[in-house]
Formats: C-alpha cells, sequence, structure tokens
C-alpha cells in the first residue's frame, strides 16, 4: 500500500515537473503533450469510475467525451459568431468562458449517461460493452451528417476560451488549469472510492445479489457512478476540445472509446493514477514509435499485448506491486 | 512541414501527395528546404498536435500536406492565425475559400466544389434532362451536390444522402432503376466509390455516371477494373495533358516510384513547385514578399495554366476525362475541357 | 399462540407445465425456528425466492408484520427487514469479512450514496458492523477477506451480514450446506441462538441440524405444504416418511 | 495391481500449499472413502488425481501407467469420471445435453441412468440451470456414469439430497461396487454412511494423509482426533 | 413508390442481413458459447478479403479465392486463438477487449504493410454476374441471390451444428465450465481453437463474398464488425437463431430506413433538407431498432440469460 502510494504521489508531481521544466528549456510541443496527457488521464480517471470501480466495461465513453467537446464547440462558436444559441424558451448566448462551457458540458453529458446507462445498465457483461460501444456509435454517425455544427469537418474555434485570472494561451497556464481539474478528479475519485457509496459499489460489481439482499439496489448504484463517470470524462471532452482548438466527430469514434480505455488498463484497471500512468506511457509511445516507422501501429498493438498478457495490474501493477484492488 | 495521411484508411492518398511533392524538390535540387513529414492517421487532433508540434517545436514556417477537409479546418486556421504559410495540396473547404479566407492560406488543388461544378457543366453539355445525383451525408457529400446543381441545368430525378463509409448501395441502386434519370452523379471518394461502381455495373443500368475524378484516379481505378470503363469524370489534371512539365512529371514519377502518378501526386508536385518558386523569389522570414511571391504563381504547373484568384484558390481549366484500359492498366483519357479558367463562387464572400 | 412476523398466504407460481408452488401458505412467529423440508424439486427454493422477493409468485400475497410486501422489490424487502441467506454463498469476495458487514448496515440504515467520509472509519456504521461480526464469532477475522474465508467462514459471514440489516425475519435456503459435521455443529448453535433475534425460516436437508433447532416444520411435496407441525409430530408423520424422510431418519 | 496409486503428493493453490504429503491406492471393486474435516485437502487431492490442479512432487499412476503429467482430459478417458465439489453442471445445456456432451460408449446410456434417477428422466428437456440443487446433484452423478469410468470419483456427491434420496445413492453406489470392475472414492461428511459402503479409508488432515486401512479399523479414537465428531 | 422497387429493397435487406449473419454468426459463437470478446473479427473478415483479393488475381479463380479466405482467416484465426486468446478466457472481459483491441492494430497495419495501403481489386465471378429476373417483375443481381442463397445454407448449417451434434453441445458446455468438461474427458483446448477458426473461416467468407462488391481495403472489418455487435445484442448472444433474425431485422430495418426516412420527411421539408435530415436519422435507424429490443428484452430475442 505504501508503494503504491508513493508511486502516486511520484507519478503525479511528474506531469507538472516535465511542464516546468519544458516552459523554462522553451520547448512549448512537450507543454502541450503533457497538457495532452493530463486531459486524457482525466477522461481516464472519469473511465475508471465506472469500470473500476462499478465493474461496467464501458466501450462508448466516446459520447460523452464527444458531448463534452461539442458543449465547448457549439457555445464557443456561437460567441464568436454572436448568434444566441437559443431563443426560445429562453435566450441562451454562447459563451468562451470556460467555467460555463465546463458546467454545460458537465450537465449535457451526466444527462446523455443518464439515458444511455439507464438503457445499457438493464444488461450486463458483454451486453453491455457492445451496447455502450453501440451508442457510442450513435452519436457519432448522428454528428457527422447533422449539419449543423460542421458535421464531419468538424468546428475550428480560432481562439481558446478563456478563464477568469489565466490566460489560457500561454501553454503552461493552460497546462496548469488541465492539471488542476485533474487532481481534482482524482481526490473526487478517492473520496468516493472510501465512501459507503463506494463501499456498496465495489460489492455491487462483485455480487449483486449480495448488495440487492442487503437493501442496495445496484441497478441505481451503478447508474449513479455512470453518470459521475460520463460526467468527468465530458468535462475532459471539453478541455481536449480547447486543447485542440477543435472538435470533430472524431471524438465520437469507437476508437476513441477504445483509447481511453487503452489508458485505463495500461496504467492498471481500478487503481488511482492507472489512467494517468496510461495516458502519459500512450502519448510517449506514440511519440516514439510514430517516428520509427510508417507501420508502429504494430508495435504499439504487439507492446499492449504483451502488456495484457504478461503485465497484469499494468504499469502501477509494475511500479507499485501487485497488491490490493486499491480502493480508487 | 507536411502533415499528411500515411497510415490507416486513405493512406494511399497522403503517400502520392508526399511522393509527388518530394519529387519535385528532389528535382529541383533546392538545399534550403528541409521537409518534416508526419503522418496524421486522419484524425483531426492527431493533425491539429503534429501542427502545433511543426510550428512550436520545430520552428516551420510553411506547412503542407493535409488531405481531408476537416483536417484541414482543425488545422488551417490556426496555423495561419499563428503566421504561417499554408499551401492546400488537396482539400479546399467552402469556410476557407469564403469568409474564412486568409492571406497566408493557398490552395493549389481546387476548391471543393469545382469539380463538381464542372461534371453539373459537363452533365449539360450532353444534354442530360434528368439526373439522379448521391453524396455521402456530410459537408463535403453536401457541397458536392451543391455544386453539380449550380451549374446543371436539366431537372433531378433524385436527390440521395448516403451514409459516410457506406460500402452497400443495392438500395440506392434500387431507387436510380425505379427512377426516371437519365444519368447518374455521384461523388463518393475512397472505397466508397470502389463499391458504388463495382455495384452499378453489375446491376445492368444503362445509363450514364459523371463523377468529379477522385472515384476514378490511378490508385483507385485497378480496384474498380472494368466496372469504370467508359465512365466520364471531371478533372483540373489528367496524365495524357499536353504540356512539358506534365510530360516530364509523368515520365520521372514513373521511373521513381514505378507507379503511374494520381491526381494527387500531381498536386502534390505542383504544390511543392510553387513553394520553390515563391523561395527562389522571396525569403520566407519576409512575409510580405513571400507572400506575393506565392500569390503570382510563378511556377509551370502540370495542368498547364495555373493563376490564383482573390481568395487564393485557383483559377483554371477542367477537363472531362473517360476511363480507358491501357494495356493492363486502367487509366483516364482526357477527353476535352468543360470549363474554362474556372475559379469559385466564394471568393465573392472572401475580404482579401 | 404467538405474534406472526413473516407470513406467505396462497402462493401460487408455474414454471411452464411445472406447478412449483400450489397455494402455499405459511407463516413465521416471533422467536421461532421454522423449517422448511421437502424432497429435491419439491418448490423450497422457488418459495424461499419468492418471500425474499427475487421470484414474483402468480398468485398469493407475502406480509411482513400485516403489511403486504408482495409488490416490492429484493431491495425493499430487505430494508423492511428480510434477511435472506444463500446456498452458495453470495458475499463480495474481494472485499474483507467487515467491508460485507458494513455493507447490511448501510442497507438498513439508508446512506448507500453518501460519496463522502471513510466507509470504515470509526463511529455507529463500523460499530454495529464490528457488533455483527462478533456475534458470529469472526472478529479475529474481520479483516480477512472473503475469499480467504473457509466455507463455514463464509456461512458465519453472510449470517453477520443478515444480522447487520436488524432483521425482522431471517429466511436461509441450507445454511448448512457444504459444512463438515464440525462444521455444522458449530452453526447450529449459532443458529439457534439467532431466535431470539429474529425468527428463522429455515429450509434445510440436514436432518440432524433440523431436529435439533426447528420449533416447528413444514413439509413441501410437489409445491404443496402437506404437513406443518412440531419435530416429534413430523417424524412420526407417515405420509412425511414416505414422501421424504425414509424409515430410517423417521425412527 | 492397483487401479490408481498417489504417493506423496503436493499441491499448490498459487502460493499456498494445499497438499503436502498425501498417499493413497485403490483397487478394482473397492470403495474407498477419503476423510477429514472442511478444509483438509479432501477435494484439493480429488483435483490432483483428475488432474485439474498440478501436481507439484509426488507420484501418479493409473493402471500402473504415469498419469502425472497427462492433461485432464486424457485422464478422464482413461477412465476417471468425476463428480465434482458443487455439482458444476453445465447451466446452460438441457439435461439431455449435459449426459450426452461427454458420454461414451459403455454399460451405462441414457435410459439406464434415467432408470436410476426417474427424476431426470421427466426434466430432460429442462435446462440444468433451473434445476432444483438435488436435481443437479443427480444429473452430475448421472452424467460421470455416462462416461463409463473405471473409477469414479463422488465429492460431496449427497449434498444437498433429501435424505430418501440420499439413501438411494448410496445404495446405487453399493450396487456399482457390487458390479465388477468399478472403483469408487467418497468424499462425504456421513460417517455412518461411509462405513456401512466403504472397503477402506484415508484421512487427512492438513493437506497430509494421516491415517489409512480399513474401514473397520477406524476407531472412536482417530475418528474423534481428525473428524471431529 | 412501387411495389417493385419496395420487394427489391426488401431482398436488399435480406441480402445484408445475410452477410451480417456470417459476421455475426462468428462473433456470437466465440461470445456466447466460448466467453470470449472478440473486437479483432471484423480483422478476419478483412483478412478473408484480401486472401480472396490477392489469389484471385494471381489465379483468375474466384473460386480458388473463396477458397484461400475461408483457409487465411481460419489459420489467422488459429493463430490467434493458440497464441493470444487461449490464455484470455480465464480472465474479465475487460483484458479481452484490450488485448483484441491490439490485435485489430496489428492486423490492420500488418495487412497494410504486406498489400499496401491502395486498396485491392475482386471481381463477381462472370458465372453470376449480372441480373436475373424474378417474379414479379424485379430484375436482381445474381450475385446477391447467391449470397442470399449461401448464407442461408451457412446459417441452417451452423445451427444444426451448435443445438444438435455433439461438438456443439460440448463446445456450449465448455462455455458454462471450460475446467468441467476437460475433465469429463473432452480436449477442450482443441475443440476451442477448431471453432475459433470456424467462426473466423465465416468471417473471412463473408470478407470475400462482400469484398467482390466493394472495395477490399484496411480498416473495411471495423464497421461491419459494430453492426454485427448491434446483431447479437438484439438476437441474444450465444444464439445462432437469434444471430439470424437480429441480422435480418438490422439489414432491413437499415434497409427500409435509407428508403422511407427521406421522403418522409419531404412530406413537410424541403427536399434537400429532408434528404439530409431524413439520411442522418437512417444512420441511427438500427441504434433506436437496438434501444427498443433492449427496453423490452434485455437479452435480446433469443439470449438465455436476464
Ligand atoms: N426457472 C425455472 N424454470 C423451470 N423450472 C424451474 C425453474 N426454477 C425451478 N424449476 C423447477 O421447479 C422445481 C422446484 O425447484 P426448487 O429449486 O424450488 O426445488 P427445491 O425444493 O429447492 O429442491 P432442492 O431441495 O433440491 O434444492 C424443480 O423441479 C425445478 O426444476
Ligand atoms: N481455489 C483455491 N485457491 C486457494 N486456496 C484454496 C482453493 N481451494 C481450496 N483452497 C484451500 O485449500 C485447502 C484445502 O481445500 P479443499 O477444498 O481441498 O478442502 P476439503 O477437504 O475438500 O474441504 P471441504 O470439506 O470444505 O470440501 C483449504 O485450506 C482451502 O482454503
Ligand atoms: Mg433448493
Ligand atoms: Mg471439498
Amino acid at each position: 500500500m505504501k508503494r503504491a502510494w508513493v508511486a502516486n504521489v511520484a507519478l503525479i508531481c511528474m506531469l507538472p515537473v516535465v511542464a516546468i521544466w519544458a516552459s523554462m528549456a522553451d520547448e512549448p510541443f512537450i507543454i502541450t503533450l503533457a497538457t495532452k496527457v493530463a486531459i486524457l488521464a482525466l477522461a481516464g480517471v472519469g473511465l475508471n469510475m465506472a469500470l473500476g470501480q462499478g465493474g461496467l466495461v464501458s466501450l462508448g465513453h466516446a459520447a460523452f467525451f464527444g458531448i463534452g467537446g461539442y458543449a465547448m464547440g457549439i457555445l464557443a462558436s456561437h460567441a464568436q459568431s454572436y448568434t444566441p444559441l437559443l431563443e426560445w424558451p429562453m435566450l441562451i448566448e454562447g459563451s468562451n468562458s470556460m467555467p460555463v462551457i465546463w458546467l454545460l458540458a458537465l450537465v449535457s453529458s451526466g444527462l446523455a449517461a443518464l439515458v444511455i446507462g439507464a438503457l445499457s445498465l438493464r444488461t450486463n457483461g458483454v451486453y453491455f460493452i457492445m451496447i455502450t460501444l453501440a451508442f457510442g456509435q450513435m452519436f457519432y454517425y448522428f454528428s457527422i451528417s447533422w449539419p449543423a455544427y460542421g458535421g464531419e469537418d468538424g468546428l475550428a474555434i480560432y481562439m481558446r476560451n478563456g478563464f477568469p485570472g489565466l490566460n489560457t494561451l500561454v501553454p503552461l497556464h493552460f497546462f496548469g488549469l488541465a492539471f488542476a481539474v485533474l487532481l481534482v478528479a482524482l481526490a473526487l475519485a478517492t473520496l468516493i472510492g472510501r465512501s459507503p457509496f463506494g463501499l456498496a459499489l465495489n460489492a455491487a460489481r462483485q455480487s449483486s445479489e449480495r448488495v440487492e439482499t442487503a437493501g442496495i439496489r445496484p441497478y441505481r448504484l451503478q447508474l449513479t457512478v455512470f453518470v459521475l463517470s460520463g460526467m468527468v470524462t465530458g468535462l475532459a471532452g471539453a478541455l481536449f476540445a480547447d486543447l485542440n482548438r477543435f472538435v470533430s466527430p472524431s471524438m465520437f469514434s469507437w476508437q476513441t472509446s477504445g483509447e481511453i480505455m487503452v489508458f485505463v488498463i495500461l496504467g492498471g484497471v481500478a487503481r488511482l493514477c492507472g489512467p494517468l500512468a496510461g495516458a502519459a506511457l500512450f502519448i510517449l509511445l506514440e511519440q516514439l514509435l510514430g517516428g520509427i516507422s510508417d507501420y508502429w501501429h504494430i508495435f504499439l498493438g504487439a507492446l499492449l499485448l504483451l502488456i495484457i498478457l504478461f503485465a497484469r495490474g499494468g504499469v502501477m501493477g509494475l511500479i507499485a506491486g501487485p497488491g490490493e484492488r486499491a480502493h480508487v | 512541414g507536411m502533415i499528411t495521411t500515411l497510415s490507416g484508411g486513405g493512406a494511399s492518398l497522403g503517400i502520392d501527395v508526399r511522393d509527388g511533392f518530394m519529387l519535385a524538390v528532389e528535382q529541383s535540387g533546392n538545399t534550403d528546404i528541409e521537409v518534416v513529414i508526419e503522418d496524421d492517421q486522419r484524425k483531426p487532433e492527431m493533425a491539429v498536435q503534429i501542427a502545433d508540434k511543426m510550428i512550436q517545436s520545430e520552428k516551420v514556417d510553411v506547412l503542407t500536406g493535409i488531405i481531408w477537409s476537416n483536417l484541414a479546418m482543425a488545422v488551417v486556421p490556426s496555423a495561419t492565425a499563428q503566421g504561417k504559410f499554408y499551401l492546400s495540396p488537396n482539400a479546399g473547404p467552402s469556410a476557407l475559400a469564403g469568409k474564412g479566407c486568409h492571406a497566408n492560406y493557398f490552395n493549389v488543388a481546387w476548391q471543393n466544389d469545382a469539380l463538381h461544378e464542372a461534371a453539373g457543366a459537363h452533365a449539360t453539355a450532353e444534354g442530360y434532362q434528368n439526373s439522379f445525383i448521391l453524396a455521402p451525408n456530410y459537408p463535403a457529400g453536401q457541397d458536392a451536390l451543391t455544386g453539380y446543381k449550380r451549374t446543371f441545368e436539366g431537372e433531378l430525378s433524385g436527390e440521395l444522402f448516403t451514409k459516410l463509409g457506406q460500402t452497400d448501395y443495392a438500395a440506392e441502386i434500387a431507387q436510380i432503376r425505379a427512377s426516371d434519370a437519365d444519368s447518374v452523379f455521384f461523388f463518393l471518394p475512397g472505397g466508397m466509390g470502389i463499391s458504388f461502381l463495382k455495384q452499378f455495373a453489375d446491376n445492368g443500368i444503362d445509363l450514364p455516371v459523371v463523377g468529379p475524378a477522385f472515384s476514378f484516379d490511378q490508385g483507385i481505378l485497378q480496384a474498380v477494373g472494368d466496372a469504370a470503363l467508359g465512365v466520364r469524370n471531371t478533372s483540373q489534371w489528367g496524365k495524357d495533358l499536353d504540356n512539358e512539365t506534365n510530360a516530364a512529371f509523368v515520365a520521372s514519377f514513373e521511373e521513381k516510384y514505378g507507379r503511374l502518378p494520381s491526381l494527387y501526386a500531381s498536386q502534390g508536385f505542383d504544390t511543392a513547385n510553387l513553394l520553390l518558386s515563391a523561395m527562389a523569389s522571396a525569403d520566407v522570414s519576409d512575409q510580405e514578399a513571400f507572400r506575393a511571391a506565392l500569390k503570382a504563381a510563378d511556377f509551370d504547373s502540370t495542368r498547364g495554366d495555373f493563376a490564383f484568384g482573390s481568395n487564393n484558390h485557383p483559377v483554371q481549366d477542367i477537363y472531362v476525362r473517360e476511363v480507358i484500359k491501357e494495356g493492363d492498366v486502367y487509366t483516364n483519357r482526357t477527353l476535352g475541357v468543360t470549363l474554362t479558367d474556372h475559379g469559385d463562387v466564394h471568393a465573392a464572400d472572401c475580404a482579401l | 399462540m404467538s405474534e406472526v412476523i413473516l407470513a406467505a398466504v396462497g402462493i401460487s407460481k408455474r414454471f411452464d407445465a411445472l406447478q412449483a408452488s400450489r397455494d402455499i401458505s405459511l407463516d413465521l412467529r416471533r422467536g421461532e425456528i421454522h423449517a422448511l423440508i421437502g424432497p429435491n424439486g419439491a418448490g423450497k427454493s422457488t418459495l424461499i425466492q419468492q418471500i425474499a422477493g427475487r421470484l414474483k409468485p402468480d398468485a398469493g400475497r407475502i406480509v411482513l408484520e400485516g403489511r403486504d410486501v408482495t409488490a416490492l422489490d429484493t431491495a425493499e424487502r430487505a430494508r423492511l427487514g428480510i434477511a435472506r441467506t444463500f446456498q452458495v454463498s453470495a458475499l463480495a469476495m474481494e472485499d474483507t469479512a467487515l467491508q460485507n458487514v458494513v455493507l447490511g448496515v448501510l442497507g438498513a440504515r439508508g446512506g448507500a450514496y453518501r460519496m463522502w467520509g471513510n466507509a470504515l472509519a470509526r463511529g455507529s456504521l463500523r460499530d454495529r458492523a464490528e457488533q455483527a461480526v462478533a456475534r458470529v464469532g469472526l472478529t479475529n477475522m474481520a479483516t480477512t477477506r472473503a475469499s480467504a474465508l473457509s466455507h463455514g467462514g463464509r456461512r458465519q459471514l453472510e449470517i453477520a451480514v443478515a444480522l447487520a440489516l436488524d432483521p425482522k425475519a431471517f429466511v436461509m435456503d441450507e445454511p448448512m450446506a457444504g459444512l463438515g459435521t464440525s462444521g455444522s455443529h458449530d452453526l447450529t448453535e449459532l443458529l439457534s441462538g439467532l431466535r431470539d433475534e429474529a425468527p428463522v425460516l429455515m429450509v434445510e436437508h440436514d436432518m440432524d441440524a433440523v431436529f435439533a433447532l426447528a420449533d416447528r416444520i413444514s413439509v413441501l411435496v410437489s409445491g404443496e405444504i402437506i404437513a406443518t407441525g412440531t419435530v416429534d409430530e413430523i417424524r412420526a408423520n407417515s405420509a412425511v416418511r414416505r414422501a421424504y424422510l425414509g424409515e430410517e431418519e423417521g425412527a | 495391481m492397483s487401479l490408481l496409486t498417489l504417493a506423496h503428493g503436493s499441491a499448490f493453490y498459487g502460493a499456498t500449499q494445499a497438499l503436502f504429503d498425501v498417499s493413497l491406492d485403490i483397487e478394482q471393486g473397492e470403495v474407498l472413502a477419503l476423510m477429514g474435516r472442511n478444509g483438509m485437502g479432501k477435494s484439493t487431492t480429488v483435483k490432483s488425481i483428475c488432474r485439474m490442479l498440478p501436481l507439484a512432487s509426488g507420484e501418479l499412476r493409473f493402471n500402473g501407467r504415469d498419469i502425472r503429467t497427462l492433461a485432464s482430459h486424457k485422464v478422464a478417458r482413461l477412465g476417471v469420471g468425476l463428480v465434482p465439489e458443487g455439482r458444476r453442471c453445465f447451466r446452460t445445456l438441457s439435461v439431455r445435453e449435459n449426459l450426452q456432451a461427454t458420454a461414451r460408449p459403455g454399460d451405462w446410456s441414457q435410459n439406464s441412468v434415467t432408470d436410476l434417477f426417474p427424476r431426470l428422466g421427466e426434466r430432460l428437456g429442462q435446462s440444468a440451470a433451473s434445476l432444483s440443487g438435488g436435481e443437479q446433484q443427480m444429473l452430475a452423478i448421472a452424467r460421470a456414469l455416462m462416461t463409463n469410468p473405471q473409477l469414479l470419483i463422488l465429492d460431496e456427491a449427497t449434498e444437498g439430497l433429501a435424505p430418501l434420496v440420499r439413501q438411494e445413492i448410496w445404495a446405487v453406489v453399493a450396487r456399482l461396487k457390487q458390479r465388477t470392475g468399478l472403483a469408487i472414492i467418497v468424499v462425504d461428511k456421513s460417517l455412518k454412511e461411509l462405513s456401512n459402503i466403504a472397503d477402506r479409508a484415508v484421512v487427512l488432515e492438513r493437506g497430509t494423509s494421516v491415517w489409512a486401512g480399513a474401514m473397520n479399523d477406524l476407531d472412536e479414537q482417530i475418528v474423534g482426533r481428525y473428524l471431529g465428531v | 413508390m412501387s411495389p417493385v422497387l419496395i420487394a427489391e429493397q426488401v431482398l436488399n435487406g435480406v441480402q445484408s442481413g445475410v452477410v451480417l449473419f456470417l459476421m455475426a454468426a462468428g462473433l456470437t459463437l466465440v461470445f456466447g458459447v466460448m466467453g470470449l470478446i472478440n473486437l479483432a473479427h471484423g480483422s478476419l473478415f478483412m483478412v478473408g478479403a484480401f486472401a480472396a483479393a490477392g489469389v484471385a488475381s494471381a489465379t483468375g479463380s474466384f473460386l480458388l479465392g473463396l477458397v484461400a479466405a475461408l483457409a487465411a482467416a481460419a489459420a489467422a484465426g488459429a493463430l490467434v486463438e493458440v497464441l493470444v486468446l487461449r490464455r484470455l478466457y480465464a480472465r474479465e472481459h475487460l483484458d479481452q477487449v484490450l488485448a483484441t483491441f491490439a490485435l485489430i492494430l496489428i492486423f490492420s497495419e500488418g495487412v497494410r504493410w504486406v498489400f499496401g495501403s491502395f486498396p485491392l481489386f475482386l471481381d463477381i465471378p462472370t458465372a453470376l454476374s449480372g441480373t436475373v429476373s424474378l417474379p414479379g417483375g424485379i430484375l436482381y443481381s445474381r450475385y446477391r441471390l447467391a449470397l442470399i442463397a449461401t448464407g442461408l445454407v451457412v446459417a441452417l448449417g451452423l445451427y444444426l451444428l451448435i443445438a444438435h451434434t455433439r461438438i456443439g453441445m460440448q463446445v456450449r458446455a465448455g462455455a458454462s465450465d471450460r475446467e468441467m468438461i476437460a475433465a469429463l474427458g473432452v480436449d477442450i483446448g482443441r475443440l476451442y481453437t477448431v471453432v475459433f477458426a470456424l467462426g473466423a473461416a465465416l468471417a473471412g467468407l463473408a470478407g470475400a463474398l462482400v469484398g467482390a462488391i466493394q472495395s477490399v481495403q484496411v480498416g473495411m472489418g471495423e464497421p461491419v464488425l459494430i453492426l454485427a455487435f448491434v446483431v447479437i445484442v438484439i438476437g441474444g448472444i450465444g444464439s445462432i437463431k437469434g444471430a439470424f433474425i437480429g441480422a435480418l431485422l438490422v439489414g432491413l430495418t437499415d434497409t427500409l430506413g435509407r428508403l422511407f426516412l427521406p421522403p418522409l420527411f419531404a412530406l413537410f421539408m424541403d427536399s434537400s433538407a429532408a434528404a439530409t435530415v431524413g439520411s442522418s436519422l437512417a444512420s441511427m435507424s438500427i441504434y433506436v431498432l437496438m434501444a427498443i429490443v433492449l427496453v423490452l428484452k434485455p437479452s435480446g430475442l433469443f439470449g438465455a440469460r436476464t
């Protein structure tokens, strides 16, 4: 346990250290990468709530990631063109303030998670995986063909949205923001993990009958965590869109879902910093292998396979020791 | 800096653009130019990230290479806003030609509508009265149909949007058969076009088909086979265009890479030559001068005459080609010009 | 006659061609252990499941302390005080014994949706759980994971979770299953003390345990109750002997 | 020569050792009782014999042939029929399919096992998951018989059965014993029944066989000491 | 809209359903029966198509191409099963998802490495090209009719194999308790390899058959894979019958949705907008279908579990 704790702290500290070093060395691109790691890790932390604690293997989290992204895209594009988002029943203006965007991202991805979860949780196991995947695809096709917000072309936002008191165009500022959000999410995940809710949820993953006969409905527990998880991933989507100053349907694609899941598993399921370790490793591999060969996906695939087959518990499992399935 | 698609679906286009581009660079013998190439995997996020990297870390001056409109939309506005030049070797979304045009953005290929407009014009010239038109349901597809309708003077007997990435067109073909159309226009890039043509040919419908060059490109034709023979398509380039530059290009490309060049290769080649011509007369660090040098378009294009319109998009001739078989290889023969010195309608919206 | 805590009234259930419960009425009274015995496939587990809420009866009612609970689901019934244990232990195997029991307390008291605070922090939640653990004699195994407990240990733990629910009635399906002679013996003692807490409805094939524990016995054959009575009455009942006990056990 | 010999067997679950030194052997036509309190390693011994768990050391022979490293299915095909602890019927299969899936030719057929357990005959089309506990137990026994084994292993085969059926099963075991050839290893908690039926017994204590001998020689003292009665 | 057109579209729906069935059947076998979630099933589809295209263009024989597709996909399947998947049966679905995701990466780039990035050519055999006229004046592609027939034969054969043979029973038994079936004398390892190869061969067959009327290119498998998932969810995992009915439902919903939705919207919108909106919704129709089935029957139409 102690070792896991040390590993977590070291991992969390590593990111800002890298970013600050890059800032001093005038390597803005490395800060961008660090920001990307933080944001993708956030998406993974979201998924990990459902996956690690709830045992809900969702292969459709791209839906929430994308919704978060479009929350940003839609609000900001309206702000950019000075057209109201809604005139009826009340006037809603676009916005390029991050807090407002985040709120919309949280609310809309939470609602989507509520609907998708309510339907998907009627099933379990493999069905659940496939259904969430299919719902994700549904959003994907919708976003491609719906012309209002750019369809397949996506939406480009020329200026990064603002955050009170920060200049988000400075890479380090934006990194700090993303990292702070990540920290909050990690704290939240820790809090939930040891709370009564976390205990009940973990029990529901292991035996839903047990939870039921203890007077608690597993369905509700799982729906609750699914919504939370969707919200966190949605928030990550909004940040990701801001990082790229661009959203497009590819955020909804099933490969995105797969990649978020890869972060989680690569890093170690149900481990606090699993998603962070996974995202960091993934980005690192992408940068390193991408330079070696056009066919670098083969190597990535092979590496993933090796990790799954021989390093159970992911990277954090290797670093922090097998240990407990950490109550995140 | 070149951002292009080298892996995954659609990699063939990126590879052709790259090969065409590098051929020109090599032939020029110019050593001042340093090309960094990265693979965007056809993912907009990836393209944005690479652009950031090229601009921030590698400090490139000029970006190019993007194949797809959606990736261009993701990269171009922010790159030009950061004072970089972008030369498009493919993809000309209307937003970047109209309101979103930028002094540092030059399109060396075409505005997206151009080939569709040419197809419409061709159909009109052939005297077709009733066209059945179809395209995937995404912005480029919607633009395609709009473009065709802009120049086609007959009636439409049907208008269909298919799913992006759709591979089975039996349902659409049945509708075409059931309609009273006398011609078919389609815009289905990549694998979609291959599927459509094969299935269309197998269905024994005897209607003339027109389409933009994308579905009849050198790389794709071999996969379509006989089904494509005789089909008319519109393009700003053809391998048999009669000019010196082109002949030299086709010969040297074939020699170097062992395959016939495609439309995309020609565009990559032209893009590089445009860049080289500008570098010859101005220094990149002098933005004004370099911009003017680019705008002059003082290079020998594989398509013959080439000039930039007010919105930095090409003003060029568009040809009609026909698919033929040369020995074992399927390729295109140019039949003639359908639109002369064609610009685009979006230029009117451009503030430049 | 003492007060009826839990009652099944006119329960019927059919699976396709098979009538698993035929108009079954049965009551469980304060302070008693009521054993339900009967041949394999008679419909005992089916009845238990209808009482606990896992299956819906085709006809009939389940009444808990005068309240009709037929329309409620398992979780609601559990909250109202029906504590069920399973034949094959259903526990959160990766969790410790104490965590399993805390779950029961949470169910009974509410608060399963509280997302802050430590579930295992000292306080009334934990005290209550520790009491239940102590009741079944698992105190020194409290921090052992359920997966590492022996078969008998898991049985005890199931009962501790049920105890933590502060139930009105226990409903147990074959609690002795899989326990060796000595294990059965220990559990018999534990169950015997349980009846003061709340009455126990128990399905069991271990006749030694049934005869040692039961205040009353009901015999279910082919979905019907053919007899209800004290141990002696049932032993002496020739129909029960023929259908279930055989001569030897009955004697 | 013994039909089956296990000598000085030891085995592990992951890193924890469950068997330390277990020896037993059984002749054709013999009934051997494997005894011991909960968790002493009876089922683990059974699993080792069926090669569901590797033996870390020791000797394992069937009909003189070394089967220590043989795959589980090959051991079964040599003639070892298992009724596992916890029944483990194939839940998604019907009763008939459970019987047929692994049947091998021999005296036992679907007809003869349903004669033995008429209730199974009535439930042939029903899925195993919906059978009552006792019915599943009958199915597990019938399924093992349908493989026509030379050695039948019954691990807690009477668990959860009604007294009458239990008696019936013991009667069946007695009948099987009389048929020449079939050897049976029985694990059960009912000492009384075992002493009626078994020829010999092996007693396990913490993963070690501590006593072996004729059933009749099993005295009060050993019973009290090792079986906790 | 003429009845002939509608009839023809129904045939089209059935035909695309049949192709989906070939995919879904392999998936559902592997899923329901072996308890393994295999995202790389689409890659086997692709392998089949490429093998068929490669061999057909080298030998000029479509039939040889089909044989090659079956063989290559089965071999790839068996290889993957032996090297990777058999270590994952006991693992959580999560590990399986990730491992097979990794396999997709390897397969896709591997095929691109071998065959290059350009689409390959595979044509309909001349004997089956062109159309036939069916009763009622319907002109229908001969090849597509042959597809329907192939699918029906495979469906029947599979159903019999799984539901009514001992092999089928053993495979299903293995799904519910792998260790136990081995202890009763069945070489479950080999059986699973065979089943997996069979599922792979079906996917390869589908790939080859479809490759003749579509483009054979890298990444062609994943869209079909996701549709096959939808089919399985609708039909119920592990049920060949469910896969069949589900596939037909999805095929028909998709085809007819594309046919009817745009004109439906044209009733109250202008035709261009109706075409856009209608086809947007049509592309989601099968997911809506899936959601409806789920609400009514969470374990699919023919699923065993609840
Ligand atoms: N879902 C179901 N579908 C069909 N039949 C069922 C179902 N559930 C149970 N049965 C049948 O109903 C009968 C009663 O089963 P039940 O499990 O209640 O028996 P039981 O009395 O508990 O037996 P045992 O003592 O052996 O556990 C059995 O014959 C069983 O096969
Ligand atoms: N899968 C397992 N993993 C780890 N330990 C195990 C496992 N199965 C059994 N054990 C341990 O091995 C020891 C022997 O168990 P085994 O099941 O062989 O006992 P048994 O004599 O059959 O007992 P019972 O009468 O309860 O069936 C026990 O301490 C048990 O906890
Ligand atoms: Mg029962
Ligand atoms: Mg045992």
